[in-house]
Order: structure tokens, then C-alpha cells, then sequence
């Protein structure tokens, strides 16, 4: 199975598989969405609001997902010193900030008429906000190291420590806001959400952001290769 | 490890060496919030163990970029990690000393300044207790931070972006063991979890730590 | 165009932005996809040649 | 007692050197030369372990070698004693009375090191080679900033106190040191324009 | 001026400058304050307008020891001062330098990172506005105390305590003039104070801050 | 051009030079030497106006001293061609297209600073000279690192494009540049351990 981790051999197999990616997250995201936006009922509390749930969840599903992606990745690159994998773990990352950008995004909109408030620290909240310097953390010293070996050694040992730090964060940050009286209304309401009316739709929202995210990370990690590449000839003609 | 630790030590007690600064910083802090929020008793006594945890926090974090790169600019750090001392035992040595340079003072000054922001005299333990216990961790996950970005030229910024959230857990136990200090609350869950992240830490992070600098190093 | 009733603004705002991300990112990595090759050619072409 | 066979540095991604073999034997030093640039410090600091090879073995007796950089690693906000004092700490060693003399700095003892002359600094910076008891000293421009006089005094401890005992030394540097030794011009050594070996770079090739 | 300046931004926005420093360090207070504080809005959003402009006020000091120690370090201030340029120019372009690369970006910022402090955005403007009339001060200030200190190792410690007292009170009108924004109450006073500072800072400390230089380079 | 007479200098509140005197006409250049520590850097960073002498005149004409220091003045986070530009615009002149090879950096342009080896930092930071237009230069240890090649590039950079064009230039070095330019034995104007005459400290005698 590595053997299809070796760079040459990544760039051939990817190749025919990226048009069909990027076409079956379209068909997905376009059904799903389109489904959810017209066809789905209104809420008879969140009103139209409820609409946000097809990008909201599954960005949000994405944006944790990548990170534990990242984390594998980092895990393969020190073990077994795949330099796909480490390219792979570079190039989650933005796509892992797009998506919890979008998470943040949509939830502070959905906030302002559910809660009166584009922000409030609630939990879930307060740990998408601390994933998102994760993200940025992890980003900012791949850009910072020059040699690229040991840019890949250093973020996956943060990513590791990271990933330890986030769950920390996560327990610490449930604890920290729950006897703290936040309104009842403000908590998610979650058996609204889950009839069947609002889940189909949602499962190929969530089945569109998947494929695209795996999409967009093989289109990326080409890139990668390709840059590291260019730097490894350059190097060779002095 | 004690020659480094007794330099280092030296080092931080001369002229524009980190001893004060922490100190200082965490002054600065605690003297300029009831200038920004205003003088009323009642928020700033409410808002005085989250605001000196903060503050602890803060000083902290700024004296981290010195841990390392002072040694790396003027090539002791290279020098260091050819002599006969496991790199592990450096860093264990360098967050010690940023313990006692940092961690330690203001643990000691936070009751004095405390007074400052109004705190009740009833929290005065609970704060410098939840200092006590959590500021180490502070140190050592620092210390980790200072090894990854030693690096690069100077990497303060990157440091403070990359260290800030593995923060966050510390600071909001240990905030969250002064503010039920100061209330009289039960406070056994935070205290425990406090001093579990600070005993993970202290146990593990150095070697991290001692690994990503050998990365960096190489 | 179905009845958004009094959060049509918001619902729209919310795909607005989450699609201008969406695109983004994808328009974002197919341009350095695009960039990196041709700078891979001309590097390969300049080592050939 | 150093035995290097077929090495090949790399400094920023590029093989800078290559093929570089040579033996030194106990009491024997040898002098590096070569343009700037042509990758002596990359060279010492690959030696010294600071660094790992692109290509090629290095062989010397194990927590023996020392590295002395451009840089001093001197700390302006101690003494001139407190900064030998520490290193011979950290080597557990006691620190040698003759160093005083060796390098002229007895009279510098109580001055803090950051009101020294670049050369006194430069003199304090070599006095840790005596110091640490290193038995293979790698030495990156020593003298640099030093006066005729002073250089002949960092001769003399390389030639009495170290090469004597049974030490051995590679030095670059720019001047004539006035030591009988072996001179490897790494000119000849430049690598080529052949692919850089780096071994990480080969997987993308 | 104009190479100067160009050379600093230059540097500024490479890796490692200090153009994200001042805003990073920005955003870490304002994420900081509520795990330390707790997450109650009312209180938050009482002490919003002071804690932002605390937090300005540290991002700004924290970046005052770069203007001129890393000039000094690699001895390019002793050349600039035997330049055919004069050093009250060097310190105006100086502190436009740290101003665009703390102030504005601060102010620009300010507004966002207040909704997460659950500032009334009632308060936007006044925030924004107090920072940017308040911010040139703080620069001007602060290039100033980094001229006083500029022959000390290490002095940020020194700076620091220096520019602190220095900065109270701009700060004090300044989180006035933004606390009675969000309040909706008159804010002619403290508004016009807040210019006043600004004005004659502005047109007079770089004379201070070239006679310090000419001191310290001595 | 460059007058000198009965100067003494002092550095950390001690008088290490005195009666030093000496002229340099147009298109002549001075060599000081002296052991480490005797007190060249004070001296010329007091000629260039860095600090103030004890005693004694400097007249050279205004606004035509540069000083080139121990420390390179290079800023690492820029290229080779944004430093020097820098130093041009600073003094209103265009970079001169012969700095590149006379320096030997042609190939370096676009690296950035803080990958050049000890010596081709060096190089640049002494092409700063080529760039200001200035007449009269004090010169620190100017070809520390310098390889024996690069060192010649520097007398001849000194000896074309500067004193054969009337300037005038003051060099501290411990080595032979191949220059023939007179030569200042610094060591017979040792201040005595008489007081320092310090004109603050003699209120305190
Ligand atoms: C910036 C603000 C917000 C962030 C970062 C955020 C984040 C998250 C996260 C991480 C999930 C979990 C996804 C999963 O585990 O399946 C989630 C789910 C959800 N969120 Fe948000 N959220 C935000 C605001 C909101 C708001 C304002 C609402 C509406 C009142 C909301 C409604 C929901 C719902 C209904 C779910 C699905 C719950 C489920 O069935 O799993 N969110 N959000
Ligand atoms: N702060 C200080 N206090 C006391 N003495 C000092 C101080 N700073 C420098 N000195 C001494 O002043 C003398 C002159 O120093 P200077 O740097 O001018 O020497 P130099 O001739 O340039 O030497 P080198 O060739 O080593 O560069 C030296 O002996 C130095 O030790
Ligand atoms: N990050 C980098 N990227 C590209 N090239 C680099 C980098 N760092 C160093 N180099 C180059 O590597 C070569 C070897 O440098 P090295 O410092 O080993 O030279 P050196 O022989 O010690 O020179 P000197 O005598 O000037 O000290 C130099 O040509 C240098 O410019
Ligand atoms: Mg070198
Ligand atoms: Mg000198």
C-alpha cells in the first residue's frame, strides 16, 4: 500500500481519480444544497434559519475531520517518513481553515437571530475558535521554516501536541461555560434538526463537503509535490 | 544540568537580564485595567482572578522567545548541544529557570497586586494556589513553544500564535480555581485537573521539547 | 425562490459567504495548481535543455 | 583518530562539497582553505555532528569532538571568568590555571565580557577549547580580530597543550597560522553541478 | 525619510518582522480575557471598550523595543546617524513605521475582535475612532522611550517601565472616550483631551526622541 | 584632508589612546595598527564623530566620513541588492554598477542576507562603501573572513575606485592588505595609567 505513497506514483494515480472527485462533490453539494434551500420546509421555531444546517454541520463535520486527517498524516510522516504524507498534512491544513471558517461563519450568522448575538462562549463555540489558531499555528510555522524536512518534523510534533492540547481544550472549555447558567434557549436544539425532512438533504451536503474536501487535498498535495520538485531541481543546478 | 541552571540563573539576575521583567509586565497589566475598565469596585473585584490569571499568563508568554533565542543567536545553543548534557535535561533546565524567573515572582506578587483590582482577601490563596500549581505548566509548554521556532529569526510572533492555544486549557482551570476560590465554591475538579495538565506536562513535554530541538539543530 | 420570511437576510448571507469560501478555496488551489506546473515545465525544460 | 571517507555537505538544500577523504592521526592537525563561500563552515559543522552528512563517513572517538564557530558564544553580561567557569561545568573539568596565561586574559578575569575589544573577546571565545578537554576540535576561523601576537599565542596552545597530549585539530582559516600541518585545499572539493544527493530531495527526482 | 521608511516596512512585513506581531498579540488578549474572566456577557461587555484599548496599549508597547534595538544590534544606527539624514527625520519615520504596523491595523481590528467581547456594536465606532486618534501617541511615546533606552542591553524591561507612566494618560481618555461611546453619553471633554495629547505629542517628541539618539549614540 | 592633532580617545571611562597626530592628504590612505585591545576601535569611531575625544582636533571636511564598524550593518531579512539600494537611496546616490563585480556579489543579488556565508556577508557589507560616495572613510577590520582573493578585490576597490579618486581612508587590520599607505603604530601612544582626563570625571579629582 505505501508504495502508492511514493510521490511518482501519487501524481499518476491521482490524476485520472481528481476530475471524477471534483465532479461527484458538484453533483452532491448541488443536490444537496439545492434541496435543502428550496424544497425543505421552514422551522416552525428557527424559521427559515434552519436552511444554515447544510453548510453549517457539514463544514463543521469537515473542519474537525481535517484536523484529525492532519494528525494521521503527521503520524505516517515520522514514522514511516512518506514524504506524501507529510505534503498531504500541508496541504490539509487551508482546507481545514476554509471549513471551520465556514463553520464559524454561518454559526455566527445563524447566532444573531437565534441567540440575539453574532458571538457568545459557548463551548462548541469556543473550541471551533481554538481550532482555528490551531490551524493558523500549524500554517504559520510550515511558512516559517525554510528546510522543508524539518518543517515537516516540527508541525507534525505540534500537530501531535496539538491534538492532545485541543481535547484538553475541548473538556476544559465544557467545563468552564457549564454551571454558568447559559439560557436554555441558547443551548443547540438538536431532535428538531434530525427528522427526515432536514437529514436528507443533509447527508449530500455532508457527502459533497467529504468528497470535495478529499478532492481538494489531492489537488493541493500535487501542488505540493510539485513545488518540492521545483525546489529539489533548482537546488540541483545551484 | 545545575551549571545551567546556576548560568542561567546568573543570567536572568544581571542588567536586562528576564528577571523583573515578567514581574514588571504583570504589574503594568494589573496597574492599566482599572485605567481602561474605570474604577468601579464591584466589576473590577469580579473580574480581578480572571484578569490576573491573564496577566500571569501574558508575562509568561513574552519572556518565552528568550529561553532559547539568546543562546542561538550568539551560539552557545549549538555549543551546548555538542557538550555532554542530553538536550533533555536542557530543557528541563531551561523551564525551570523560566519558572523561577517568571512563574515563581508572580505567583508571589499576584496577592499584592491583587489588591490592586480589588480582589477579596478571601481568594488570596486561592489565586497564589492556582498560580502555584498551574504556572509550571505554563513554563514547560512554553519552553516547548521557545524549541520549535528557535529557528527562526525572530520568531516572537510565531511563538505567541503557536503557544496561545495550548494555553488555553491551563488558564481556564486555573482561572477557573481562583474564581471559585474567591467565591468559596467547591473547587476540587479544576484544582484536579490543573494539577493533572501541569504533571502531564512537567512529565512529558520536555521530551518534545528535546526532540524538536535535535530537529532544529540539525 | 422559496419564502425566507423575516431571516431571508440571514439565510442568505450565511450561503453567500460559506459559497464565497467554498470557491474560493477551490478557484485558490487550482490557480497555484496551474501555477506550480507551468513553473515545474520551465524548470524541467530548463534542466533539460 | 579523525577518519573522513568520501563526504559530501549540503548547506541550504545544495551539495556544496564532495568527496572529501582524509585521515588525522593523534598530535596532528590540518589546516582547511578555500574561497568564501565554498562551504568550510558547512564542512566543520557536518564534522562536529551539527549537521548530518549528504554522503560519506565520519569516524572519531565518540563525545571527543568540540566545534568553535564565528560566533564566540560568549555572554556579554558575564565575567570573563564566569564564562569559562561554565563551560567547565557543563564538562565537568576544573578550569586549567595555564589558561589564563595561554590566552592573555588574566588581566580581563573580573571584566565583564561585554566590555571586551573583539579580539580580547575573541581570545576569551578560544579559551573555552582549553577548557572542555576535548580531545577533536573542530575550529572555524579562530583567529579571526586577533593581533599577530595573539595568534601566535593560539598557535602555541594548539601546538603544546593540545596536538602535544594527543589531540588533533581541523582548522580553517584565511591566514598562516604558523603551524606545521597538512593543508587541504577544498577548492578541488566544490561539488559539480550533478544532482544534490540529499537524500530527501531524491524521492522528488 | 522615504528610504527609511520603505526599508522598514521592507522589513516589517518579511517573516519575522512585526507587522502581524502587534495584531497577534491583539487578538491573544481579547481570547484570553474571557477564559480568565468567564463567560458572562453583561460583564464582558462592561469592561469591552477598557480591555480593548489595554490590550492596544500592550500590543503597542510590546513592539516599541524593535524600533531601534535591532538597528543598534547589527550597527546600522551608528551608520544611519552619520548619514546625511537628520535623526529627527529618523525618528519621525521611525514611529510611522510603528505606527502603521501596530496602531492601525489595532484600530482596524478592534471592531471585530470586539464582538467577541460582546461589545455593544453601538460602541463600534467610538472604539474605532478613540484608537485611531489615540494610537499615534502611543507610537510617538513609545519612540521616544526606545531612543531613551536604545544603549541598554536588553532594555525592554527598562522601556517598559519607562513609557508606562508616560502612557496613562492617553489611555485614560482614550478608554473614556470609547466607555461613553458605547454608554451614549456626551464625549466632547475627553474627546478633545485624547487630540490634545495627540496633536502635541506628535509635533513635539520627535525632537526629544533625536535628542536622545545624538545622547546615546555618543 | 584629514587632520588629526594631539587627539586622545577613551572608552569605558578610561583614556586608552593620546597624542595621537597624524595627517592623510587626498588619495592616501593610513594603516593603524596595534595589539587587541590597544584601542583602534575607539579611535576610529571617535574620528568618524561616534563619540567625543578627550582631547585634541579632528578636521576633515563635513558631511564626507563613513565608518564602517566590527558589525556588517547587514539586515539578514532582505536580498543582497535591497541592502545595498538602502544605503544608496539613504544618501541620494544610485547603486554604481561596478559594486557588483568589485565585490564579487554579482551572483548573490537576490539571495537574502541572512544566507551568505561569513565572508560574502562581509563583502557586502564593505560594498556599502562603493555606494555612499563618501570621501573620507574609517574602516574597522575591514577584511575579517575575507578570503586572500577577496581581500585583494578590497585594496583594489580601495586603491581605484577610491583613493584614486581623492578620497582618503583610515584602516584598522591586522593583516596585510597590499596597500602601500603609511603605517600608525598604535602601541607607542598608550595612554599612561595617568588619570583619565575625562572631562566629567576631572570634577571628581
Ligand atoms: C460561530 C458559531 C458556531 C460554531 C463554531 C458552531 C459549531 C458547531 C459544531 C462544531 C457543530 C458540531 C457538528 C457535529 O458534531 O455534528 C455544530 C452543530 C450544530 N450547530 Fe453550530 N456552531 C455555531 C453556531 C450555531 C448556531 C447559532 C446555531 C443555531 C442556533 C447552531 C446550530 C447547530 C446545529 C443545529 C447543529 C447540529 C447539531 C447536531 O445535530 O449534531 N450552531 N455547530
Ligand atoms: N566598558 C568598558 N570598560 C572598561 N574598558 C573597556 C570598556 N570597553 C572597552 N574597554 C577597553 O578599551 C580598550 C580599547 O578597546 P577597543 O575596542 O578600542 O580595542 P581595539 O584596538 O579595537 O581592539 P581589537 O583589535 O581587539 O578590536 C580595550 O582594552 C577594552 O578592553
Ligand atoms: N540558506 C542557504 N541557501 C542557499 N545557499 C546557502 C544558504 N546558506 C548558505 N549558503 C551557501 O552555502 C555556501 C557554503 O557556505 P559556508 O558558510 O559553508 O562557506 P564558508 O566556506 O564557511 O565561507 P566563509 O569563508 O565566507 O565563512 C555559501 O556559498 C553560501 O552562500
Ligand atoms: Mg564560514
Ligand atoms: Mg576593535
Amino acid at each position: 500500500m505505501w508504495e502508492y505513497a511514493n510521490p511518482k506514483r501519487f501524481m499518476g494515480w491521482t490524476a485520472p481519480v481528481l476530475p471524477w472527485a471534483f465532479g461527484l462533490s458538484a453533483v452532491c453539494l448541488t443536490i444537496g444544497l439545492i434541496w435543502g434551500f428550496f424544497f425543505t420546509p421552514v422551522d416552525f421555531r428557527q424559521g427559515s434559519t434552519v436552511k444554515i444546517i447544510y453548510l453549517h454541520v457539514p463544514s463543521a463535520l469537515m473542519a474537525i475531520n481535517a484536523w484529525v486527517m492532519m494528525l494521521m498524516a503527521s503520524l505516517i510522516w515520522l514514522v514511516r517518513r512518506h514524504h506524501v504524507s507529510a505534503l498531504a498534512a500541508k496541504a490539509a491544513a487551508p482546507v481545514g481553515v476554509a471549513m471551520t471558517l465556514i463553520a464559524l461563519a454561518t454559526g455566527a450568522i445563524w447566532g444573531q437571530p437565534m441567540w440575539g448575538t453574532y458571538w457568545a462562549w459557548d463551548p462548541r463555540l469556543t473550541s471551533f475558535l481554538i481550532l482555528f489558531l490551531f490551524y493558523l499555528g500549524y500554517m504559520a510555522l510550515w511558512a516559517a521554516i525554510e528546510d522543508p524536512d524539518t518543517a515537516a518534523d516540527l508541525t507534525s510534533v505540534l500537530c501531535i501536541v496539538g491534538s492532545v492540547f485541543a481535547f484538553l481544550s475541548r473538556y476544559a472549555v465544557n467545563f468552564w461555560n457549564q454551571g454558568l447558567h447559559q439560557g436554555a434557549s441558547l443551548s443547540l436544539d438538536k431532535e428538531k434538526n434530525v427528522a427526515d425532512v432536514f437529514y436528507q438533504p443533509l447527508l449530500f451536503a455532508i457527502g459533497g463537503f467529504v468528497i470535495l474536501f478529499f478532492a481538494l487535498v489531492l489537488l493541493r498535495t500535487r501542488t505540493e509535490i510539485r513545488k518540492r520538485r521545483i525546489g529539489a531541481l533548482q537546488r540541483r543546478e545551484g | 544540568m545545575i551549571p545551567l541552571l546556576r548560568r542561567d540563573l546568573m543570567l536572568a539576575t544581571r542588567a536586562g537580564g528576564g528577571f523583573g521583567l515578567a514581574l514588571v509586565f504583570f504589574l503594568i497589566v494589573i496597574v492599566l485595567v482599572p485605567f481602561g475598565v474605570g474604577p468601579e469596585t464591584d466589576i473590577l473585584s469580579r473580574i480581578a482572578p480572571g484578569i490576573l490569571w491573564v496577566a500571569a499568563l501574558l508575562a509568561a508568554l513574552l519572556s518565552l522567545d528568550r529561553i532559547f533565542a539568546l543562546d542561538h543567536e550568539d551560539g552557545t545553543l549549538t555549543l551546548i548541544a555538542t557538550a555532554p548534557v542530553p538536550l533533555e535535561t536542557v530543557a528541563v533546565a531551561k523551564s525551570l529557570v523560566h519558572w523561577i524567573t517568571t512563574g515563581l515572582p508572580l505567583t508571589i506578587a499576584a496577592p499584592f497586586l491583587g489588591v490592586l483590582l480589588q480582589l477579596d482577601p478571601a481568594g488570596f490563596a486561592a489565586v497564589a494556589g492556582s498560580l502555584l500549581l498551574g504556572t509550571p505548566a505554563l513554563s514547560v509548554i512554553g519552553t516547548f513553544g521557545a524549541a520549535l521556532t528557535v529557528g527562526v529569526r525572530r520568531g516572537g510572533l510565531l511563538l505567541s500564535l503557536l503557544v496561545l492555544p495550548l494555553y488555553v486549557p491551563t488558564l481556564i482551570f486555573g482561572a477557573e480555581v481562583a474564581r471559585r476560590g474567591v467565591a468559596e465554591l467547591e473547587l476540587t475538579t479544576p484544582l484536579l485537573m490543573l494539577a493533572g495538565i501541569t504533571a502531564g506536562a512537567v512529565a512529558l513535554l520536555p521530551f518534545a521539547t528535546a526532540a524538536v530541538l535535535r530537529m532544529n539543530l540539525r | 425562490m422559496p419564502d425566507l420570511g423575516k431571516y431571508a437576510a440571514e439565510v442568505l448571507l450565511a450561503y453567500g459567504v460559506s459559497l464565497f469560501i467554498l470557491i474560493g478555496i477551490v478557484v485558490l488551489s487550482w490557480r497555484q495548481s496551474q501555477r506550480t506546473k507551468r513553473d515545474l515545465d520551465a524548470a524541467e525544460a530548463q534542466c533539460n535543455g | 583518530m579523525l577518519r573522513v571517507r568520501d563526504l559530501a555537505v549540503a548547506r541550504g538544500g545544495r551539495t556544496v562539497l564532495e568527496g572529501v577523504s582524509f585521515d588525522v592521526n593523534p598530535g596532528e592537525a590540518l589546516i582547511l582553505r578555500g574561497a568564501n563561500g565554498i562551504g568550510k563552515t558547512t564542512l566543520l559543522r557536518t564534522l562536529a555532528g551539527l549537521q548530518d552528512p549528504v554522503a560519506g563517513d565520519i569516524t572519531f572517538p565518540e563525545d571527543e569532538g568540540a566545534y568553535a564557530s564565528h560566533a564566540d558564544a560568549v555572554k556579554t553580561a558575564l565575567s570573563v571568568t564566569e564564562n569559562l567557569t561554565f563551560w567547565a561545568d557543563i564538562y565537568g573539568n576544573p578550569v586549567p590555571d595555564m589558561i589564563w596565561d595561554a590566552f592573555d586574559i588574566a588581566d580581563l578575569r573580573d571584566r565583564s565580557a561585554g566590555t571586551l575589544s573583539a579580539g580580547q573577546k575573541r581570545r576569551l571565545g578560544l579559551a573555552r577549547l582549553g577548557v572542555i578537554g576535548r580531545k577533536v576540535l573542530f575550529l572555524d576561523e579562530p583567529t579571526v580580530s586577533l593581533d599577530g601576537f595573539s595568534v601566535r599565542l593560539f598557535t602555541n596552545f594548539i601546538r603544546t597543550e593540545h596536538l602535544a597530549k594527543g589531540g588533533v585539530a581541523v582548522i580553517a582559516t584565511h591566514i598562516d597560522l604558523g603551524l606545521s600541518a597538512p593543508t587541504l585545499e577544498l577548492d578541488t572539493y566544490a561539488a559539480s553541478d550533478r544532482p544534490a544527493r540529499s537524500s530527501s530531495d531524491e524521492a522528488f527526482l
